[in-house]
């Protein structure tokens, strides 16, 4: 194990897959020269050039399409989104071709993609650049989407993202870009599908993906303050959704939050709730309680920002709410 | 072998005297010309197409095609002269007026006319009706039915051709109203830049049937002199009189090789008219004129072709055995299409993902 | 009371309102000279010329934007996609702009915008021409999203869109435009936010929005034959999402389905399932059931495509299911 | 009057040799000359606009400033000269780099900085941050955040200017960058079209700085001659030395009066250099060179206007006073920005809609 950041092994995972495998190529602005917004790619071009690490025009739909039209044709692209945000530019490349190329060619032609960048809010880059894209491109059948958490899982995620035949939608937590934990040696895979119990407990079951992990986690503790044993479930998969982990955790706990940064409506928490109401109706001691972002644009002043998101406050009272600790 | 030209634009009009006598590619000179033979297998090819066309339609009024339809009657000249040109190892992506594109490229009709019956049978299974056609083992890489949509897509596969090495280069066909698209304009301008360092094998055929369902060229840009919008994003061009099957063979061949050797995408303005409503549910044409249409179906590249065949001393019974044997083929299409299954109700689950994703059914 | 065809019913309304307010204008490709592809705006480029009734290129990010920038301007103008399907292009002008700019211009401007044209699958379009969207704009605060299934409504709530300093996405249910209903004569509205209850019932709640409306309809009678007292739903009004109207009914009801042809995961249904088990815990005697899609691209076969939908059997069967009559 | 110039194209370089003599617009002539006084005005408020930057440059340093902050520093001769000729009822729009639009339209700069610093007091409330300027009253219609994005907006405020009536028009700034993307070609498309039943009097005014954030035009285009990309949409164009007040304000005159006599979109491409980084967070700069920048800090268009006016006659002293009252003014808006409170939290949930939806709070 080595201790690395989520950003880091990021680029670990991409930098040993091109090093295996010469198909695979990074496409995006100022992923080259520049570096990387995020610096999530520095130094690549000087590693594989730029035939490889290719920095592209502001044309999002384009290059994302032509990206596409590169796995249809044996490469194994990495579309790099500067920040999520922009991806509405491409999302007809991504949910018209990209996730039904496979279909409506009958099988003929496969799209092994991998779109990453950076999602979701918290550092003030108010309504166009805040955005938390898992509900919106989990609709899709056709499409693979995650959303990793640590350090771990964004390099298995990555190294098996690449490897897919299909087009993975691969959403990192921008915010957690710095943080740090162990990462295995070597080549490893996390398989997608499958959520991860990122802390177990018995009384109640906190369910969330991306940023919020680590705060679901900061909760935990203080709700082990007041004697409640929260289980802490990461999604990390969205489409394939693990519907078993959350089910299995909510048969033993009888209760459950779920918080997400994103809006409430049409949502990953809207599923959650969907699927724990009918796969546990008889084991819920109390309505599965969401907890989610304000209905609003991202806001940019900072103490607005705050407020437009999930607080611990907000998810411990949940968490009591559904213990029928307080109302 | 003749270099391929450096030189840019290019005219090539109807109107230009040809050279009449037989012979293939002739050294240092752009014209092509072809022997009465060659031109009859071509003509065989065009009638083909026109035929099945022909019999889609009728399917579709019958009730036996469901969907949109949109048929190529009247362009034939276009993807049939660029397609001639066409190697093992190249590409060919276009929008959803595909039929002939599929077919050109050794789809079996029967598949094809199949698919637009949404049997199992189809070339994609039923799964993609007309718009969606692929034939991906001769370089058929789809239809599409987002206008534009496809554009980057060609522009990638260029780039994948050069990158893994190999000498293939792609068709990419598209027409005069995806140009004003968003798609097109950022696609042309990577291929531009990519062509700079050869990466971008990539041959941009517009097809100029000079309307966008029912919007002329004139009510879509102010700038109608569509060819001229490659120089945007530094790719040199030509147009060709894409009524004029000959005219688009000469060109086809240069631009062809030339894509090939230089890495660089290249443009093309093929002009002609689509002599059939946009689609089977295109009734009233209110957009032109009955008289504009008659005076382009006296351009009709198939008429035109059969009366060059005949000045070239072609018997007019041979010309009419390959109609009577392309009407024989296209019904004998429609025959399979009406007597083949329905796709298999297992089929709605399969080719979501290539792998580990169970896909639920409705319900 | 006059009867008329949905398509009719909205093109009175956009005429009426053209009529009484010179700001509203209609963009679009060919719904001037060739008459608008399904024919709703027929006819209006000869009543109101072509500076009212405007044919655009193929350019849904551009002339989307362009409206958005007229609405900011003073006019009121209406949007036509030729089919939502064509709206991936525009979405980033939808969701960036015109859903918040009122907000990130601290209430400087109103983007009084109406998006309309026909949504949703059955007629063998197959994979990119078939989409129901409700939930994927729906999902997106400073957006107002609504799904009218029948004509009265799809009048009353044009002329309300139309009104309305905010942008409206108008989500028509292509497969009814031919559909016949009475109409109230002269000007009204149908205010936003509020479900209708298409027939009332006792034992159970089926809940749906657009073409599953009528069907629902359908559902409801054979069900009576079976002695099942079914009350309809029409949502209508996908944001804002009215709550009361589907708790209420559950409340006397005690058990719910809801069906919509959209994917299953992170959409309409997966909301009214989140909310129906926060607010009607103590009241639903079953897991609500949801009935959508199959998860894949619409296929384009005649016998594909209607297994892709949900029938009329799928919904009985998930009533019967929630009255514990079958498994 | 002058009638607008119908010829098209006009290079305005750096180096054509300008009169020098006072005066201002002279009819029938290309040049506009303006006296020391009238080129006094101008600097001051470019000096302003700089030192308003340097101080918002601090304040982000210091952490006073959240998000990102893209300055004008070195391009302020664009808007400066552009502005000066707007007319009540005149609108204008522009990406993210904002701050000088906006103040040279009458935002109150104390506004703006609190903007920044995220405040109530904030010209948008604190809601949008520096990329969110928006001065309605004074017709500045708004930065935008995503690249291209507010294209189509002013093409259609344009229409909506003739729509109703006005003689107003727009004035449409957007970055080298945004060229190649979408949004461009099909507003400019539209515009084009548009102009041709004079329904669209946008300005067309492309910031040409040389880089999108690392990327240099050469990089970014094959075809570098940005402006002729106008052609492609039957717009004309012109392109103008916009470190070089003076020309930019000649241009500026002529082209806005055109616009508006003609109702038809005009291109220019006004060429300048950023001098500072991209945005606050692009610390290393490699995508350029040092000396490059050193290059251009000579053609820095306050200290080369300082220079003509110092030639002209004005006195450095003069000049002292206006950089002291100009920073004084600066501290000033820091000042009022640092020491107002910040928005009050009930602002989270309004100006969602205007009408009719009640507002969830996060939880
Ligand atoms: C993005 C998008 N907008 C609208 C449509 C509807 N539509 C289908 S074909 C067509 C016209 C396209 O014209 P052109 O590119 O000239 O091709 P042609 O049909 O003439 O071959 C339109 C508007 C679409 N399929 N995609
Ligand atoms: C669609 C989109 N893609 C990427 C970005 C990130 N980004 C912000 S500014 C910028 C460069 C834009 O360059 P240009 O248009 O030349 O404007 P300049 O910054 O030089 O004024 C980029 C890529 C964005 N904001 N929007
Ligand atoms: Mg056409
Ligand atoms: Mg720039």
């Amino acid at each position: 194990m080595a201790v690395m950041t989520y950003r880091d092994a990021l680029r670990s995972a991409m930098a040993e897959e091109m090093e295996r495998d010469e198909s695979v190529v990074l496409l995006g602005e100022d992923i080259g020269i520049y570096g990387g917004t995020h610096l999530v790619t520095n130094g690549l071009i000087d590693q594989f050039g730029p035939k490889r690490v290719i920095d592209t025009p502001i044309a999002e739909g384009g290059f994302t399409g032509a990206a596409i039209g590169m796995a249809m044709a044996g490469m194994r692209p990495i579309v790099e989104m500067m920040t999520w945000n922009f991806s509405f530019l491409a999302a007809d490349q991504i949910i018209q071709n990209a996730a039904k190329l496979r279909y409506f060619s009958g099988g003929q032609v496969n799209v092994p993609l991998v779109i990453r960048g950076p999602n979701g809010g918290g550092v003030q880059l108010s309504a166009q650049h805040t955005h938390s894209l898992e509900g919106f491109y989990g609709h899709f059948p056709g499409l693979k989407v995650v959303s990793p958490a640590t350090p771990e899982d964004v390099k298995g995620m990555m190294l098996h993202a690449i490897r897919d035949p299909d087009p993975v939608i691969f959403l990192e937590a921008g915010a957690l870009y710095g943080i740090k934990g162990e990462v295995p040696e070597g080549d490893f895979e996390v398989e997608f599908g499958k959520a991860r119990v990122a802390r177990e407990g018995s009384d109640v079951t906190l369910i969330a993906y991306g940023r919020q992990v680590p705060m679901l986690l900061k909760v935990a503790d203080q709700l082990e303050e007041q004697d409640i044993s929260a289980e802490v479930i990461d999604l990390r998969s969205i489409r394939p959704f693990d519907k078993e982990t959350i089910v299995e955790s909510v048969r033993k706990t009888h209760r459950a939050v779920v918080v997400q940064e994103q809006w409430r409506y049409f949502s990953v928490a809207s599923e959650v709730c969907a699927v724990l109401q009918h796969e546990a109706f008889d084991d819920l001691d109390a309505p599965v309680e969401r907890v989610s972002g304000a209905e609003v644009p991202a806001p940019y002043a900072r103490n607005l920002e705050i407020a437009a998101f999930p607080s611990v406050e907000q998810v411990i009272s949940a968490a009591r709410r559904v213990l029928y600790l307080e109302k | 072998m003749r270099t391929a030209r450096e030189d840019g634009k290019r005219q090539t009009s109807a109107a230009e005297p040809k050279n009449t006598s037989a012979g293939h590619v002739r050294e240092g000179q752009a014209q092509v010309q072809f022997d009465a033979e060659a031109l009859v297998g071509f003509y065989q090819q065009m009638v083909e197409i026109r035929l099945f066309e022909d019999a889609a339609s009728k399917a579709f009024r019958q009730g036996k095609i469901g969907g949109y339809l949109h048929v190529y009657s009247g362009q034939e000249a276009v993807a049939m002269g660029f397609i001639n040109y066409l190697q093992e190892g190249d590409l060919t992506i276009t929008a959803y007026r595909d039929h002939a594109h599929a077919i050109l490229q050794g789809a079996d009709p029967k598949a094809v006319m199949a698919e637009l019956y949404g049997k199992g049978t189809g070339i994609v299974k039923g799964k993609g009706g007309s718009m969606h056609l692929f034939h991906a083992e001769g370089g058929m890489m789809g239809g599409y039915g987002i206008v534009g949509g496809h554009i980057p897509l060609g522009v990638g596969m260029a780039y994948a051709k050069r990158y893994r090495g190999e000498d293939g280069i792609v068709q990419l066909y598209y027409g005069d109203g995806s140009m004003h698209n968003g798609a097109f304009h950022e696609a042309a301008n990577l291929a531009g830049l990519w062509g700079k360092s050869e990466m971008c094998p990539c041959l941009f055929i517009l097809e100029n049937n000079q309307y966008g369902m029912g919007t002329s060229v004139e009510r879509a840009t102010a700038m109608t002199d569509l060819g001229k919008k490659y120089e945007s994003y530094g790719i040199e061009w030509e147009r060709v009189d894409g009524m004029d099957l000959e005219a688009v063979l000469e060109v086809a061949e240069r631009a062809t090789k030339r894509v090939r050797e230089t890495g660089k995408p290249y443009g093309i303005e093929a002009y002609s008219y689509r002599l059939v409503p946009h689609g089977a549910a295109d009734f009233l044409e209110k957009y032109r004129t009955k008289e504009e249409v008659r005076k382009w179906r006296e351009k009709d590249p198939i008429t035109t072709l059969a009366a060059r065949l005949l000045d070239m001393g072609v018997e007019e019974s041979r010309l009419e055995e390959i109609r009577a044997a392309a009407k024989e083929k296209a019904d004998e299409a429609a025959k399979f299409a009406d007597e083949s299954p329905e796709p298999d109700l297992s089929e709605l689950l399969t080719d979501v993902y290539a792998e580990g994703v169970p896909v639920e059914a409705a319900g």
